[in-house]
């Protein structure tokens, strides 16, 4: 059974991350950023010492959903948005099981936003990578959920109008206990963030920004930001010269100031508080840099534990001590 | 094969009407149960109103319970009533149609007050009318006695109000010598925080019982007589019930945990209720978001190794289709019971109807064959359910099983099984260290269940075309004709396993009536009135609709007519038409009401 | 056609509630919140003086999806979860109307939340009141995504599990133009709100708390909570005495403190802050008021707008041209 | 009524194969337009891989588009082709069969090196196997000639190998003497902002070109002779475009606006592709979040007042079935299309099927029943369309239009209508003062569309049982029997107005073959050469699935024997068993591809 202190599925002993590939033949499009995350998938695998057998990747549909062909565990390729669901119903069944669900942003964000909400408020113990290249790649470049306004698709000529998702504050919204981003080509935090959501215990999500060389190249870079890799307790500073850093003004938004600037005192990272985990996941704007890294981390009881309050094969009762029941038992 | 067993009208059928807030169906189930404790084999057929609580006195808001007692299992709760009580006038305007002539109708004279008659669209009291018809009618003033009866518990006027129906149960009782102990008793349990209220429904129970004796009314009325109770006892058990119970049951023959994964909605809620209390016996409920996620996480515990079920109607069905297409393409065992309603869509929520049998059969995309079958009667909910069981474990496919709002809410006294007469439901697990491949197939056409937790047997699976034995993804054209070709074969396999055809009746004959599912009773009722006067007419009940059993177009073949009675627009017979090439006829009746048995002998 | 000065299907002159009663008997239970909030409704309706063949009202289904059945206006009763999607299509056809979804807290939030969110993304311009009675009512009692934890239902007899939706929060997060909480009881507040609303043009989302006397009675009691009543331009006091109001803590988090502490200033409701909009839909916890008003309005482009950049049914191209074209016409 | 016109196999069928990012679609696309803009009619089946981009030089990565010239209008793009231009060993080991004994195979001698050869999976070099083959096998270094042809462009090398479709092209253009005229002007339109790959492309054509002539390759090679051109221009036009143009012709005929709500799914994305640039024409999309929202939006629409339609495939179509039956139970006018593939479930999105007719049929909850449509090719998804159209706004209910893959992505010559030749389409929106009712219905049964913004016309719809002609809520047995009969006679009213069915060959005979959707072609061709050698052998295409033509029976009935071809397990088959109890017997293929001519020949 499940307990907290030793994740289920880790075993100590680790492997090598070529023990993790299956023997299926990858086809994503040469240059696609899903390479690269799955290498550090593989990695992350090894780094824990996972037992194959005892991991579960579940997807729905589009490119990013074929993820579990090129691994060696168990695995679910379900149909469009529906992975959350999916992975409820094994983690119901099997708390020991370790259960990654890999999505699109379109998987993830319009089809099946309502399961992804429902399974991050219930606090599934899985943990959710969601593959966000802005677009959706396996039907040819349609605009997705996380388009950017402007960008221009076969079925948005003159370019996106809706108001693009965020993935991170949604998963705030819904309650997630974990939840991160990173990015395909920063291989190390990317790798740092998947252990830490391996051991993890509760419903995480991490986004990841993925570049789709074909219908939506470069999406993400922004030259003109900065990357700001949170650490717990440190200040949240910008760029590397550490003398600009993040500061609360008092409508409740974020700022960036000098760091020699006593007031407002500065902002430490606090991967406990939910509202500065919204603040930054509602950053926006070019002189205001991209946080990556853990956002938020906490602990609620999870919804197997609450599925089953007592371990039930063994001992359990009899069908036959129901039928014989004078009267069918009612809860409550 | 062939029965001839004969089904006899007997028995007694009782009807309680009122008010949805009186609370006849909670009297009318306890009335039911003293039947059954009293040995009486049952038939209940309740009938609410689809508002949670529509206008208190007005027609929409007409609660009825009816009960047939009888000596053996009866097999409906009858066309016609004996005895109705109306506790107001909207109860009588809408059910007096059910009293037979020379039935004896008990008003509540207390109730047949002005306001309420206009709420009930009565321009003139019919009670004057009524006086000189042919019934025997009992006016009482169930309000005023009621009210003096609780008089000393201080209860709110509508509290004590609200006791009614339990006069008018102990009305009944007296009627029919029926003990009430139990029922007593149960009031005790029932309102242990409200004892006041506990002891006010006693007392009016009470009272009712010593009206009847002191004004003697129609003592003459008996009761079937028992059975000898050698059987083993019986219990009342509703369609709902019965599932559940059959549920946990082939769970526990094939050694399984039960997992169920349901949205609310009528009329299959009440299957989540009475089960999230059992987790004691194996099992977990799930209250899904929406009815795709339902059979989602019925999905996810199918493949982690569960007997996975979800419970649903017609319009949450409707949304399983694409997951259960990815079901049967995954080729995982789990069970979906549709709880059909009238529809289309929203329809008549609370109303049956057999209309989803095409969606089941049909309602998927590409070629996506599955099992269907349908239970026939409340307790038949039990026997059906093992049997889809039954049939998922051991081919390895999604089952729909069919029940309908009627079954659902009905009820029938019932012989609870031993466990251990029932045969066990094999299921096999690859284990570790078996060489494998998930989609190389047994004798079944079973594909191997390798559960996740095992060590060595790390596959993927997915709703992409699939290698045959390998299950890689493949393009390949002969490889799509030849897997298209084996899901469609697993059904032949299934169908070898199906028993022989019981016939009621003769083999051959003029007319043969063709029913499945909840119109069971109706037919087999109308079926024996008529052999009885020597008709040739046979009846032939499907459990089985999707693959069909095999000997079945000898059975059909062996009359001149064949009717087939449905509560849609003819949906099996077209199945059968197809398959067949025999020129069966539709029977239909699509009013959101089940068959009575005086519909099916119009027709014979 | 539309403009942002006159709201469609808002004439000038003020007509009798009673004029939009439609001929249909009420069916809802005695006592249900639901009535004061189609009074409320009627009201509304009066006082914007709206022609009635202007309006129409879409619902899911569900006690609260049978608002349309009572107002003499369009109304079209959907299936379940849908309403949203079926607002879009008649909003994207006719701009004129003026368009209201009328839904549950399980018809909004769980079954339907995904269309909830994509038509407040896209800034649809209709108006979404949400019954929330914290309950499934019409299929008798079961929990729904905003049921409080511990809730004991037919379905939950252990009391609910799973941590409770917020429909500010969600309505913030997605992207909503205006986003307002009242109280079935409030009848005044509601009707303010509700003419707001009318004249909003845009995606709105009003909470409307409800009161299930059946399955749920007095869910929203709070009797240890004041009401914080959210007035543009003021300071958010807490109580009647105004002695005590809201702040801001360095964490990002709102705090009641006694007005004459100077430190750290106290906040005035800034509507246009969607940051402060999002902390004031946060608001947990005994300690704290419960806010009811607008939280947040603004003005982004209409979905309406974007479909159609110019009218097109007067003047539009024959299909003939298109036929003719030695090749078709591709966008871009 | 019968038509004794026959279908002649002629014409010439050249083949251009690669990997997926060589272009080959785009040139052969350039190639079929020219050989229309000279006159010939036109047949194009593509057939690309199921992944973005496949590994490069892998048998998964091949993409073949398959041209047929003719003098008339050719049914299909043919079995086998006169040429094979292959640019490497994967490309030449995919398709190598479809070569006609003698035909010419091209082969690009600088593409089959060893790592090539490899990925290909060929142990050893076909190509010394092939020299002694009956082929015309045709080596040129396709690749050192392109380069050089493009060397002045200073491009990177791989965008330089890019031009290799174009030189490709050049060849077959030479080798029949196509002009390139249209081609060299269309590159520089569409390289305007890179014109030096325009110029590059524009060179390696010619060069091409230059290599035949220089060479006096096969020279002797002649395309069939034009017709006249007196019956006016053709176009090139595939199936997705044809439907497009249709749907917006339909509501220029209604005079309605057209709103499309759809949600990406392969291969029905094209058509929002392709009408979201089109609102000049009174067109407006919507890329919802879900098949879900896409009907719902339409549902929205067509409440609203316009011609509303949704796009999808299978399992976008499973997601549609609960809204369906809403719309069903609205009875509001709107169209959903299915772009058929291969399944169940995800199954092979790029292949085509006919897979999705039984949940087309019968894929909702409740008796929901709804006129059924297919296209038969691409030029005829515009006319299906429009009749699609018209019935739903006769008789105010949903339709269903299916395609399919191979129909939505093939190209034939096209003669197009002028719009005044088309019967318009009649549309009576209810009025401002008329007396109003929503369920009052007409003489075709239709109920009265009353649109929101209507002074007097307030009204409220729902999806629970409604009270005919009020349209308010009823829970009534006998007000439900009637809908649910008035809502299936809708469909005999639409089928009084279907035509009389054209018989090709005899109204009767030995064989008839009975066909509907993408099968027209193959199934009309193949029946005509068994014609010609004597068989008494007709064909019947369905364009109407439900209702069915009410003159179908008889012509059934006047053949020894039926065969249903279908590209599923015997759907249609199924539906027309149970409807005329004839021994009707399925001819299946259900291998993700159409049928080929020889398919249907060896049957015959
Ligand atoms: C029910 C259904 N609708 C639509 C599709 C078509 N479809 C496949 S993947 C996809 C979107 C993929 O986008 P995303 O989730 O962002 O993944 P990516 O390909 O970008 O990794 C769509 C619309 C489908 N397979 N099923
Ligand atoms: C597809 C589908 N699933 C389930 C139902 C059953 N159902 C009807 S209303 C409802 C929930 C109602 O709750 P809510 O939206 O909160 O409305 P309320 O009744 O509380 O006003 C459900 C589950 C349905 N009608 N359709
Ligand atoms: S289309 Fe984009 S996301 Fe998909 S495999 Fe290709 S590069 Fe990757
Ligand atoms: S069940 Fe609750 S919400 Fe529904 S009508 Fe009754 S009181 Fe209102
Ligand atoms: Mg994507
Ligand atoms: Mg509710």
């Amino acid at each position: 059974m499940t307990n907290l202190a030793e994740p289920a599925g880790v075993a100590t002993g680790a492997r090598d991350k070529r023990d993790y590939r299956s023997d299926q033949q990858i086809r994503w499009c040469p240059g696609c950023g899903d390479y690269a995350i799955l290498a550090q998938f593989h990695k992350m695998l090894a780094a824990v010492g996972a037992n194959k057998e005892d991991h579960v990747i579940v997807s729905g549909i589009g490119c990013a959903s074929r993820f579990p062909y090129y691994v060696d565990t168990y695995g679910l390729h379900g149909v469009h948005g529906r992975a959350p669901a999916i992975a409820t119903g094994i983690k119901a069944v099997n708390p020991s099981l370790t259960v990654w669900v890999v999505t699109g942003d379109g998987d993830a964000l319009s089809i099946g936003v309502g399961h992804l909400i429902h399974a991050l408020r219930r606090n599934v113990d899985i943990k959710i990578l969601l593959l966000n290249n802005a677009v959706y790649g396996l039907t040819k470049g349609q605009a997705s959920p996380t388009s950017f306004p402007g960008q221009v698709t076969p079925s948005s000529p003159a370019g996106v109008v809706d108001r693009s998702l965020n993935p991170l504050r949604l998963a705030l919204t819904a309650g997630a206990t974990f939840v991160a981003r990173c990015v395909d080509s920063h291989g190390r935090q990317m790798r740092d963030v998947l252990i830490a959501a391996a051991e993890h215990r509760g419903a995480a999500l991490v986004e990841i920004w993925q570049n789709c060389p074909v219908f939506n190249d470069g999406a993400f870079v922004q030259p003109s930001r900065n990357y700001l890799h949170l650490r717990p307790g440190q200040p949240l500073t910008v760029g590397g010269d550490g003398e600009r850093a993040l500061t609360l003004d008092q409508g409740g938004r974020l700022r960036v100031q000098r760091t020699d600037d006593a007031d407002p005192p500065l902002l430490r990272h606090d991967v406990g508080n939910a509202a500065l985990a919204g603040l930054l996941a509602d950053i926006e704007g070019d002189d205001l840099p991209v946080p990556v890294g853990i956002y938020y981390r906490c602990t609620r009881p999870v919804h197997s534990d609450a599925l089953r309050p007592e371990p039930p094969l063994r001992g359990r009762r009899s069908a036959q001590e129901l039928l014989d029941a004078g009267r069918i038992p009612r809860a409550g | 094969m062939t029965s001839g067993q004969d089904v006899q009208a007997t028995g007694v059928v009782i009807c309680l009407a009122g008010d949805s807030g009186d609370g006849v169906q909670l009297a009318g189930r306890r009335l039911a149960q003293q039947g059954v404790a009293a040995g009486l084999g049952l038939g209940v057929a309740p009938d609410f109103p689809a508002e949670i609580r529509a206008p208190a006195g007005s027609l929409n808001g007409v609660s009825t319970i009816q009960i047939r007692f009888d000596a053996g299992e009866p097999l409906t709760a009858g066309d016609t009533a004996d005895v109705l009580v109306a506790l107001n006038p909207a109860a009588l305007r809408a059910n007096w149609r059910r009293l037979k002539p020379g039935g004896c109708l008990i008003l509540d004279s207390g109730a047949f007050i002005e306001k309420n008659l206009a709420l009930a669209g009565y321009d003139v009291d019919p009670v004057a009318q009524l006086e000189t018809s042919a019934h025997d009618l009992v006016r009482v003033d169930m309000t005023a006695l009621t009210l003096a009866a609780v008089e000393k518990y201080d209860l709110r006027r509508r509290s004590a109000l609200r006791c009614r129906n339990f006069f008018a149960m102990g009305v009944v009782c007296w009627m029919y010598q029926l003990h009430t102990e139990a029922t007593l008793a149960w009031l005790d349990r029932q309102f242990e925080s409200h004892r006041e209220l506990g002891e006010a429904n006693r007392a009016a129970l009470r009272a009712g019982m010593n009206y009847g004796e002191t004004t003697e009314l129609s003592a003459r009325r008996v009761l079937p007589v028992a059975s000898d109770g050698s059987a083993g006892p019986r219990r009342m058990v509703s369609g709902n019930e019965a599932l559940s119970l059959g549920l946990v049951t082939a769970a526990e023959l094939s050694g399984l945990d039960l997992f169920l994964a349901s949205y609310p909605i009528t009329p299959a809620s009440d299957i989540v209720h009475l089960m999230c209390g059992w987790d004691e016996f194996g099992v977990r409920t799930f209250q899904a978001e929406d009815e795709m996620a339902a059979i989602g996480a019925a999905v996810g515990a199918a493949y982690a190794g569960a007997l996975a079920v979800t419970t649903t109607s017609g319009p949450g069905f409707a949304l399983m289709s694409e997951m259960l297409g990815m079901a049967v393409a995954l080729e995982l065992p789990m069970l979906v019971v549709d709880v059909q309603r009238a529809g289309p869509s929203t329809g008549m929520p609370t109303k049956p109807e057999q209309s989803d049998l095409n969606q089941a059969l049909h309602g998927r995309s590409g070629e996506a064959p599955l099992p269907v079958l349908a239970a026939s009667s409340a307790s038949d909910c039990f026997w059906a359910v093992i049997e889809a069981a039954r049939i998922a474990l051991r081919h390895m496919t999604p089952v729909v099983l069919l029940s309908d709002a009627a079954i659902a809410n009905s009820a029938e006294s019932w012989r609870q099984p031993r466990l251990r007469d029932i045969r066990p439901i094999n299921v096999r697990q690859a284990e570790a260290g078996s060489p494998f491949a998930p989609y190389a197939r047994d004798e079944e056409l079973a594909r191997p269940w390798a559960v996740p937790g095992t060590p060595g047997l790390q596959h993927r699976i997915g709703s992409l075309e699939k290698e045959h034995v390998s299950g890689h993804i493949s393009y390949d054209p002969g490889n799509h004709e030849l897997m298209t070709r084996l899901r469609a074969q697993k059904l032949a396999a299934a169908a070898r396993h199906i028993e022989d055809t019981v016939l009621f009746g003769s083999d051959h004959g003029d007319l043969l009536v063709v029913g499945w599912g909840s119109t069971f009773g109706a037919i087999r009722t109308a079926v024996a009135r008529a052999r009885r006067c020597g008709k040739q007419v046979s009846h032939l009940h499907l459990r089985h609709l999707n693959p069909l059993p095999p000997d079945l177009g000898r059975c059909l073949r062996g009359f001149r007519k064949v009717l087939v009675a449905e509560m849609n627009l003819g949906q099996l017979c077209a199945r059968l038409r197809d398959e067949f090439l025999l020129d069966l006829q539709p029977y239909s009746k699509v009013q959101g009401g089940p068959f009575a048995v005086a519909d099916i002998e119009a027709m014979l």
